[in-house]
């Protein structure tokens, strides 16, 4: 034979659910039944949520919002994998995340309202804020999961990337390390077919994402990211290698974007109604649910009931996000650095002036205290 | 016709393309989609996939290439999304692009252009709103250019476009659809290294670029109706700096205000205060003022309006100056 | 004993990491190799492979993976190889570093300390004598500091680490083995953001940091021959400035001429000329020089001594301020 | 079958000419005498002016020098199977590939002797000076030759890399674009085991460096880099597939760094000498005598009268370095703009008055004219 064969790979695809709802008995995970329903309620939760944020956002009455319409499974699953002390990093298309480990979505529509007291997650989880600048955050999840691998602490870092943000330098570079290292992290790469206006197959020539992994001596998957029991078993399966000290895992869930990229885009310029038609039929909400139907663990007045609830509590959160005051300006020089030093204690007098100076020609009316630690 | 910037750049990249097929566009969604912010709209349509480009999320890859394009004989026009996004380039820019022509004793040279928006005030997303032109006019090698009118915006990507070196072109996006005025429909060039007396005035300089030139014509009308006449200085480049139009607008009233977006620490301002004192001490009737966005990130856009220095700011300095 | 500035540094190293387990370095060869100017020398065999690691070739994965681990609750201390590397790792100072305390209202700090060589005349190759600070200085959320002696560079290396913010940390060099002297054996903190009164003057104050220091002392000598009696300032913390150390030295004397090694225009030195300005105008005899590097790339090293400012250059320059 | 497999690949090696000189017959390229002889040249001319330079910096005569010893066919086979109107990007350890391209070793002395003059290229080459940021020419390179397919020149672009670089983000984003826009770019991991004290196996967990082409959609070799035939075999071949539009590779050449890393490194602070002489036996220029020798094409008497030309040749080399004038300093301002902006005009005059202050102290003497276009 002229050529050795050193290595070889292949890359796999794991499905379990399908759109009919019929599913692979020797792949069904099986989970509880309040493991299920709890998955099943927070993705119809973020669906209810993620309609009124894009139309409070229609009315004025938000700043630039990124749906994630079809990307529920992908969202809500992996999170509901994980230990509260286990690092969860999701990108900014991440409130689905964030909501699956529990931060009020109020936090989410100040965030995205254009106020900073939006970054709040539960206490005593181990929640990081999500980068803008794509991918950033990717070297960090490394190191995020070396700290617990160092420190011996049984947690693992799960964090998310799009299609896109794998071009990024940095994808490799955190691959490297966690390579390397064998580090306890896991990326989930949600493929959602477009960054932007650019879709998937212009984004790289690689057959697939999850084949990447091999370039890093890491576990590598394409996971079908609109069935939420496949993203459950190739996540939880991640997870658990990743404790054992098995390293870091590549998972690419193949999902769609039903939505604009943000409220600031216009999708209808670059892609045809019959695409995102397509993959309507493969929606990862009614998948499961037909699931549970199918298992009798569900029926259309809990369908309804479920639905109330959770307009009721979007409702809410909407309400809380709205009635919040507004920030004091003052805020923005709070925790810049654990002790302000003399320049931003001297710029802080000058705003603080400045607003005094607004209030006395009543361009600004009465401030809310300031809030967070100065200095 | 009135147009705005968007529609003047839009105009510029369109006819040094036609004048030249060497000059093509490159970046993320400039293509079928015409650009976040539309100033590449319908370019692909009428030049075609192979001349605007869109590329994999990349920005080094954007920029390197770029450079290799522009090495290999071609006229580049990178776009970088967003300024926010400008810190994956630097280096780049800083090891490469300031640096090609004189490593390689002038075989190399790198003729492209940097497109990115700049500065805040459109209540965009974080990191979308930043001012990062001090990591570049640090950087040796390079030129950079911040139009604030349509009228200049044209002529000076069609003149980045053909200038031997490596530009980067500043695009205010609090001005892009805000900013409208006559443009011609000709190509015409807008020098680099020129600013521009956008008010005349005796008291004080006004000295500034970018959306920032708005802020301070709206001082310097209400300055007017307390009887303190502001000459505004629109600095177009920033590097090379038009350092006689500089000096002297200071050395006529004496006086000095920079108005800026950035972190005023070690931001450009810092080096125009330097250069005057400098140069033109004796003339100075006070010490020059820096107006400037806070030494903290810019917040969240709720709170930008009390980060970007407004007329009121400007107005305040240009107080203190005068009774100093 | 007297020991250098290498030496003082490992023991600065040495005695935070048996102070504080959380502790630890990274970087390329710091571990086996001890690092390529032996800064880490005998550290990965005192502390082991998990404290002292030797990391991939890159930059970025470096510096990332220190703020995950520095949020995580460790101490990272990084090391980026020379400074001429740096650009590749702005992306996390500017878009991160100094901002995650901010952007996630003090729930993530990152207590983390980024090492670099710093400056020229070493005879190094290419991109190995560079002077980024100013990329730096403009960053806000961070400390920038650089000792001139051995005891400085032990105290404030001690004072990095324990710093519950992201500091960087350049070493000139130039005095890695020439700056020698005693330091106390046991470990000390030296103030971040505090100057150093390098040397008493009267006639002019010679602003600098890093290996300039030296020769403003040198010029201070032979400028002492003439008569003329300068102080010199040595900063130490380039960010939080000690602005009162700045100010106080300039109003007593008048007269003050700034010393770096960077490219000046947009340099810190043009902050420093402008806050001086700003503040202490009227107790100013004659306009702040600043001596810099030339707004070109560092050439090659047979010509980098025309590069770096000598003493003559500083001389030439406290004459042209004592004419003014 | 649980899962569905998407894609499959396998990395494999070529080599042709073994350490003892044998030949792969079916493999062997059988290349024409002259050009057999010309690469044998130039192979040992470079090893030769690479042992004097290594001295002539212990002596104090040269700056840094990087040393390529045993890197020899990697170094001088792929620029043989170039065009002068290709790309050639080597690294700052490039001296060998440029020289096989008819670069002046005068001129590498005089870049690693500090003078700027160095940098100079055979006009009508496309040559590029190399990065000294390690892979930060990668992206560039991709540009030169997305450049050659976008005006239809068939010209091709080919770089090196080091183990090392390929941790670099520079690495994925280069071959993302490369890959995607499928560019007639050849990019070789000259893999030889140290990236200064840091081995191959601790850079990255992959198995080897070539499978890493797979995630780009890009071709991926490894080919033994001590085998000057198998390098010419996969560079051609490589070429040839850019040329045909075919898109980019990525040659993984295995081989060895013989000596330090550079002359500012120790190699025995973290090495063995068993490595190092286990790696002395595959060297690639004895395997190629060896070859010749054996096809009867070389014998001794012409090995020595190569080996005194080629002393001839270096030490004229190196008489030129050392009577090149010293550069007057002035020089450093020409070329950093098509025309000299108004500062470095001030900035120049100022320095040409230092120099003056400093001729008329007698620190300076007489300078040469200045060089370089100014303004
Ligand atoms: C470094 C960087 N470049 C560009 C952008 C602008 N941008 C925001 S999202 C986006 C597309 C991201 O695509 P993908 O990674 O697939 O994520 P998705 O939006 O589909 O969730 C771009 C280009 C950015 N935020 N960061
Ligand atoms: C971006 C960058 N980081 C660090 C260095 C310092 N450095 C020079 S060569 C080198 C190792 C390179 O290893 P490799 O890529 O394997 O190439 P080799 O030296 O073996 O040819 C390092 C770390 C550099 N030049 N550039
Ligand atoms: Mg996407
Ligand atoms: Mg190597």
């Amino acid at each position: 034979m002229p050529l050795k064969t050193l290595d070889q790979c292949s890359v796999e695809r794991l499905e379990i659910l399908a759109p009919d709802g019929s599913v692979d008995e020797a792949l069904d995970p099986r989970l509880p039944r309040e493991t299920l329903l709890h998955m099943y309620r927070k993705m119809v939760e973020i669906r209810v949520f993620d309609e009124k944020a894009f139309k409070l956002q229609r009315q004025g009455r938000l700043g630039t919002y990124p749906q994630i319409l079809g990307q529920e499974a992908t969202q809500i699953v992996p999170a509901l994998c994980l230990k509260p002390k286990d690092w969860l990093v999701p990108t900014y298309r991440g409130q689905g995340a964030y909501f699956a480990r529990g931060m009020q979505l109020r936090h989410s529509l100040l965030y995205w309202g254009g106020d900073d007291r939006g970054v709040k997650f539960p206490e005593g989880n181990n929640d990081m804020i999500f980068s803008i600048p794509v991918g950033t955050h990717l070297t960090q999840v490394a190191g995020l999961a070396w700290g617990a691998k160092l420190r011996k602490d049984p947690s693992v870092a799960l964090t998310y990337l799009g299609d896109g943000t794998s071009s990024k330098g940095d994808f490799h570079e955190a691959l490297t390390f966690a390579g390397q290292f064998k580090l306890p992290a896991i990326y989930i790469i949600e493929n959602n077919h477009w960054a932007i206006s650019v879709p998937r197959e212009r984004q790289s020539a690689s057959k697939t994402l999850a084949q990447k992994a091999w370039g890093y001596g890491a576990f590598g998957l394409q996971v079908d990211g609109n069935d939420a029991l496949a993203v459950h078993r190739a996540v939880s399966e991640a997870v658990a290698r990743a404790r054992r000290g098995e390293g870091p895992s590549v998972l690419e869930c193949e999902t769609y974007r039903l939505g604009h990229h943000t409220t600031a885009d216009d999708a209808s310029r670059y892609r045809s109604p019959e695409e995102v038609e397509a993959w309507r039929k493969k929606d990862p909400v009614l998948r499961l649910k037909l699931y549970l139907q199918a298992k009798k663990l569900w029926d259309e007045a809990q369908e309804s009931s479920l639905l109330r609830e959770a307009e009721a509590m979007v409702q809410e959160e909407i309400a809380a996000y709205e009635s919040t005051p507004p920030p004091n300006p003052l805020n923005m020089f709070a925790d810049n650095y654990a002790s302000a030093p003399w320049h931003l204690i001297e710029q802080r007098a000058e705003l603080e002036e400045l607003l005094k100076g607004k209030q006395s020609r009543r361009e600004v009316f009465e401030l809310p205290p300031a809030e967070g630690r100065f200095p | 016709m009135e147009i705005n910037l968007v529609t003047a750049i839009n105009q510029g990249l369109r006819q040094a393309m036609e004048a030249d097929d060497r000059v093509l566009l490159l970046g993320e969604d400039v293509g079928l989609n015409g650009g976040v912010f539309r100033v590449t709209e319908g370019l692909q349509k009428q030049f075609g996939a192979d001349r605007v480009i869109d590329t994999p999320l990349a920005e080094l890859g954007i920029v390197g290439a770029s450079v290799g394009l522009a090495i290999y004989g071609l006229r580049p026009v990178c776009e970088i999304q967003f300024d926010g996004f400008l810190p994956a380039v630097l280096d780049q820019v800083i090891c490469h692009i300031g640096r090609l022509r004189n490593r390689s004793r002038g075989r190399h040279t790198v003729p492209m252009v940097l497109r990115a928006p700049h500065g805040g005030l459109i209540h965009a997303p974080e990191h979308h709103s930043e001012s990062p032109e001090a990591y570049f006019t640090h950087t040796p090698g390079i030129k950079v250019v911040i139009p604030s009118t349509p009228e200049d915006a044209k002529g000076l990507i069609i003149s980045s476009i053909e200038d031997p070196d490596p530009v980067v072109f500043f695009e205010p996006k609090a001005l892009y659809r805000a900013a409208k005025g006559e443009v011609p429909e000709k190509p015409y060039r807008t020098p680099i290294g020129k600013a521009r007396l956008a008010r005349e005035g005796s008291d004080i300089s006004l000295i500034s670029w970018g959306a920032m030139v708005h802020t301070c014509l709206k001082a310097a009308d209400e300055l007017n109706a307390d009887g303190i006449s502001a000459e505004v200085i629109d600095l177009r480049t920033l590097a090379p700096l038009d350092i006689e139009a500089v000096l002297s607008s200071a050395e006529k009233t004496g006086r000095v205000v920079i108005a800026h977006e950035a972190p005023n620490t070690g931001s450009f301002a810092a080096e125009l205060s330097a250069l005057i004192h400098e140069r033109s001490l004796l003339k100075l009737q006070a010490p020059v003022r820096r107006v400037g966005g806070w030494d903290i990130r810019m917040p969240l856009f709720r709170l930008e309006k009390y980060y970007v220095p407004d007329a009121d700011r400007v107005i305040r300095a240009v107080k203190q100056v005068l009774s100093f």
